[in-house]
Parts: structure tokens; C-alpha cells; sequence
């Protein structure tokens, strides 16, 4: 079950390298911005896996929680923030 | 000035999910000893909280409920709760934050006694950042004239 | 339960694929959204399910259930934060007159569309 | 009414979260929570009496939530089929339609805006009196709008009736 875990987690890291691909060479802002939040929502399940392996889960789990309230403001902010001279 | 959004969905987001981002702050705060955070973290998440409110009801209404006279003195509460820990150990004849030697005026004994200082600096450390960080965010984002911005 | 498991996450890693998949081949930022917003989420809920049901696997005591009961919390608020995000950049761009890429040059129609446009 | 009812909501994700049951750590969490509360009841809820309406809208939700995963499943799998296919750009459509709704309440207006972008195929763009933009993958999933989800979302919270 750990090797399936670990592999699992291999396999999402290459999928985050993958969405990074639009985070670099994203034709506009807002490409860049779901980019990195692509990525963060795969970093979000690798933190839990980690903990799996590692046999802390209680641990992983608010470092995992806090990374998905940051990754929702955020995305929030970037959103408001390159909208020019509009309300959200 | 930051004004309040006007998009129905964003708002009744942020108004459910505010509450439960502030309890996760303090949260983190308190059980700083057992599991990953502490202090600091837990100031961040709880400014992070106003952060968002700043989004969904705009700047207006999040001074009215954070005022800048209530940030200034929590910013200095921090740091006086922080200090007065450390000195109330010197003062008992120890090294600057030598929490064991609280145990003669708390009702504890010594390791219980170091566990109330190192959660009281914790609570000191996070009320400073909290309110250190919200003012940090708030004059970024309008120039340092609380008017006009992002 | 650990077959359970196996199934839900190899699905939701699945959807996850399929999303990253559409996410770099889509041709306009709209489309783009449709794929990373959505799968993605589906993807983290199933995958968050099975593991929520892995981590009661090893014997069910208090608090390995408060712990998947903790990782179901991050499933639910993501469930409800993820579409906000989604709305407010969706938005945010449509605001900025970045143009939905179309096959007939119409970005913008009424729905449901008349009577004489159908014929 | 509002105070404990939120007092409460917040003391069981605190249980939650906490998993230690001391005395200490449980009066950190009345501490805590009755913060939060005393700083953030009137976010959590806008109205402020409550009648016994409010928890049939609360079962009817989550009767809903499980008919929306199973739409959002079926929906995803549409999705899945088109981002695959090798002829991906002769199966899109892509426009933004917009469309009157009938709905009032801000919640349930939230609610439909959600399902809309929870549901792979179509996303709220903007809602602007009464009007919903609403961008959309492809004519098949555009069709399916605004349809059985508005009805739905309206039988929820009762738009006819005022509750």
C-alpha cells in the first residue's frame, strides 16, 4: 500500500510539473494565475500522501488544511488584484 | 477605498467561511506544543482572515469592526504580554524566560509552569503578528493613505 | 476497506489527469478553466475520500476517525471555496475583455435562443 | 439565538479539529470559540430569528448535495470524453450565454451559481440583475440550463413561498 501511495505521488508530481508548463508560458495573467493554482490544489493531495507515508497524518493534515485556505485567498487577491479599476 | 463587493457569491463565501478561518487561528495557536504551528502561524492565519474580509466587505466595514486604535493596541499587547512573561521570571530570580521558576506565583507545579509560559508567549507572539500584519496589508494596499487602492 | 480506497483514488487521480490533460490543451483561457476547475475537484474529493477511508483502516479508534473526519473538512471546504475561485477569476477576466475564443464570432447570446435563430 | 447557535457549530469543528478531551485544552476552546463568536456572529448568520423552516432547508440540502454529485460526476465524465479525444477542437463549442433566472434569495442564488460551476461544462461568469452569464463548453451542456438545477435549488429554499 505505501509503494501505491508513493507512487500516486510521483504521479501527481508530474502533473504539477505539467500544469507549471501554463504557470511559465501562460499566454495571459489569468493563465498564470490558474497555473498556480493548479498546482497547489496537487501539492494539497501530495501533503496528505506524505503524511500517509510518513504515519503522521495528524500532523500533515493542518499543514494541509492551512494550505487550502491560502491557496483559496490567494487565488481571491490574484484574481482582484489583476483586475484593473473593477470591484471584485 | 477598498469597496465592498458587489458579487453575491464571493461574498456569501467569504461571510461562511471567515468564522471557521478564525478558529482555525486560534486553533493553530493554541496547540502550538503538539502539532505543527505556534505563535506566529497562527497570528498569519488569523490576519489572513481579515485579509479576506477586507475582500468580501470591503475596507470600510473591516476597520469599523477592527478599528486602527484596537490594531495599535494589540500590536503593543503582544509585545507586553511577551515581555512581561520573561521579566516576571527575572524578577523571581531566573534567566530571562526561565518559565519553571512561574510555578511560586501560578498555582502549578514546575513543568505545568513551563507549559503556561511557553502558552502565554505564544499568545503574546500571535496577537502582535495578527494585528502587525493586517496593518502591514492594509497600508500596502492603498499607498499608506487608507484611501484609494488595489 | 483498503480495496475501497484503492479504487477511489486511482478515480480521482484519474479525473485529475484528465483535467491536467485539457488544462494544456484547451484553446482559450475559458476552456482552460472549464478543465482545471472542475476535474481538479472532483479529482481532490475522491481522492480525499479514499484516503479518509485508508486512514480508518488500521483499526477504528477516536482519533484516527477525528483524522478522517479532518481530511472530509478540507474535502467540504474545497468543495465551497474551489467554485469561488473559479467564479472570481472567470470574472475577473471577463471584466479585463480577455475575448472567449468562438466558432462563430458570437461570444455573448440569450438563452434560450428565438424561435427564428433555431430554423 | 444567533450567539448559540453559532457557539455551537464553532465548538464541534473545534472537537474536531482539537482531539484532545482536557480540561485544558476543552476551556481553551470555550475560550476561543466564545472569541470568535462574540467577533463574527453576524457574518455567519444575517437573520436573526430562527423557526423550525430552517432545518427542513438543512436535510432538503443535503438530499440536494448528493443528487448534484451525481450530476457532477456524469458531467465530468463529458468533459474527460471531450479533453481526451484526439478531435477535441471539432467537439467544443464555446460561448456565453445568458439567461433570466427566477430565483431572489442571495443564498440560493449562491447555491445555483455553485452547482452552475461545480457542475464541468459550464461556469458562472458574471450574475447581474436577475441575469445570469453563464460561459458553456459545448450545446449539449448548454441546453440542460437553467432546467431541473433551478427548480431544485428553488424547492430548497422555498423562493415561492416566502419562507
Amino acid at each position: 500500500m505505501d509503494n501505491f501511495l508513493l507512487g500516486v505521488s510521483i504521479f501527481l508530481s508530474v502533473l504539477a510539473i505539467l500544469s507549471l508548463y501554463r504557470a511559465i508560458f501562460g499566454p495571459t495573467d489569468m493563465d498564470r494565475i490558474i497555473g498556480v493554482g493548479a498546482v497547489g490544489t496537487k501539492t494539497l493531495v501530495i501533503l496528505i500522501l506524505m503524511g500517509f507515508i510518513y504515519k503522521r497524518v495528524d500532523m500533515f493534515i493542518d499543514i494541509a488544511l492551512l494550505y487550502a485556505i491560502i491557496n483559496f485567498i490567494g487565488g481571491l487577491l490574484f484574481a482582484r488584484f489583476f483586475m484593473r479599476k473593477g470591484v471584485l | 477605498m477598498i469597496q465592498r463587493t458587489e458579487n453575491i457569491i464571493i461574498r456569501t463565501i467569504c461571510r461562511i467561511l471567515i468564522p471557521a478561518i478564525q478558529l482555525f487561528g486560534l486553533y493553530v495557536i493554541a496547540h502550538g506544543h503538539g502539532s505543527p504551528g505556534g505563535g506566529f502561524q497562527g497570528g498569519c492565519i488569523l490576519a489572513a482572515s481579515f485579509i479576506l474580509m477586507v475582500i468580501a466587505l470591503g475596507l470600510e466595514e473591516t476597520k469599523r469592526r477592527f478599528t486602527e486604535k484596537l490594531n495599535n493596541i494589540f500590536s503593543s499587547l503582544g509585545v507586553f504580554v511577551y515581555a512581561w512573561t520573561g521579566w516576571m521570571c527575572l524578577l523571581l530570580g531566573a534567566n530571562f524566560l526561565d518559565y519553571s521558576v512561574l510555578s511560586a506565583i501560578l498555582p502549578a507545579d514546575p513543568i505545568k509552569a513551563r507549559y503556561l509560559g511557553m502558552f502565554s508567549i505564544e499568545v503574546g507572539v500571535g496577537i502582535t503578528v495578527m494585528a502587525v500584519m493586517v496593518s502591514l496589508f492594509i497600508d500596502l494596499v492603498t499607498g499608506g493613505k487608507h484611501g484609494e487602492g488595489l | 476497506m483498503a480495496p475501497v480506497a484503492v479504487v477511489l483514488i486511482s478515480i480521482g487521480v484519474f479525473f485529475m489527469f484528465s483535467g491536467t490533460i485539457g488544462f494544456l490543451r484547451f484553446p482559450d483561457f475559458f476552456t482552460r478553466m472549464h478543465s482545471t476547475g472542475k476535474s481538479d475537484t472532483l479529482g481532490i474529493v475522491l481522492t480525499l475520500t479514499g484516503l479518509a477511508l485508508y486512514n480508518l483502516d488500521h483499526g477504528l479508534t477516536l482519533a484516527s476517525f477525528l483524522v478522517s473526519l479532518k481530511i472530509m473538512f478540507i474535502a467540504i471546504f474545497w468543495f465551497a471555496g474551489s467554485p469561488t475561485v473559479t467564479h472570481a477569476i472567470t470574472r475577473a477576466a471577463f471584466k479585463s475583455k480577455i475575448e472567449p475564443w468562438t466558432k462563430d464570432g458570437r461570444s455573448v447570446i440569450d438563452w434560450p435562443p428565438d424561435k427564428e435563430e433555431t430554423k | 439565538m444567533r450567539y448559540v447557535l453559532t457557539f455551537i457549530i464553532l465548538f464541534a469543528h473545534w472537537i474536531i479539529w482539537s482531539g484532545i478531551f482536557d480540561a485544558y485544552h476543552l476551556s481553551l476552546g470555550v475560550i476561543s470559540c466564545g472569541i470568535v463568536t462574540y467577533t463574527s456572529h453576524s457574518l455567519l448568520f444575517e437573520r436573526k430569528e430562527f423557526r423550525a423552516v430552517h432545518i427542513k432547508e438543512v436535510t432538503r440540502f443535503i438530499k440536494y448535495f448528493f443528487w448534484l454529485f451525481y450530476q457532477i460526476v456524469l458531467a465530468n465524465i463529458h468533459v474527460m470524453r471531450i479533453s481526451l479525444s484526439p478531435r477535441m477542437l471539432d467537439l467544443i463549442d464555446p460561448r456565453i450565454i445568458k439567461f433570466k433566472t427566477k430565483l431572489k434569495k442571495d443564498i440560493s442564488l449562491v447555491t445555483f451559481a455553485n452547482s452552475i460551476i461545480l457542475t464541468p461544462g459550464t461556469i458562472t461568469v458574471i450574475i447581474e440583475e436577475g441575469y445570469y452569464y453563464v460561459h458553456a463548453l459545448d450545446r449539449k451542456v448548454a441546453e440542460d440550463l437553467p432546467g431541473e438545477m433551478e427548480d431544485r435549488v428553488g424547492h430548497i429554499f422555498m423562493e415561492d413561498r416566502h419562507g
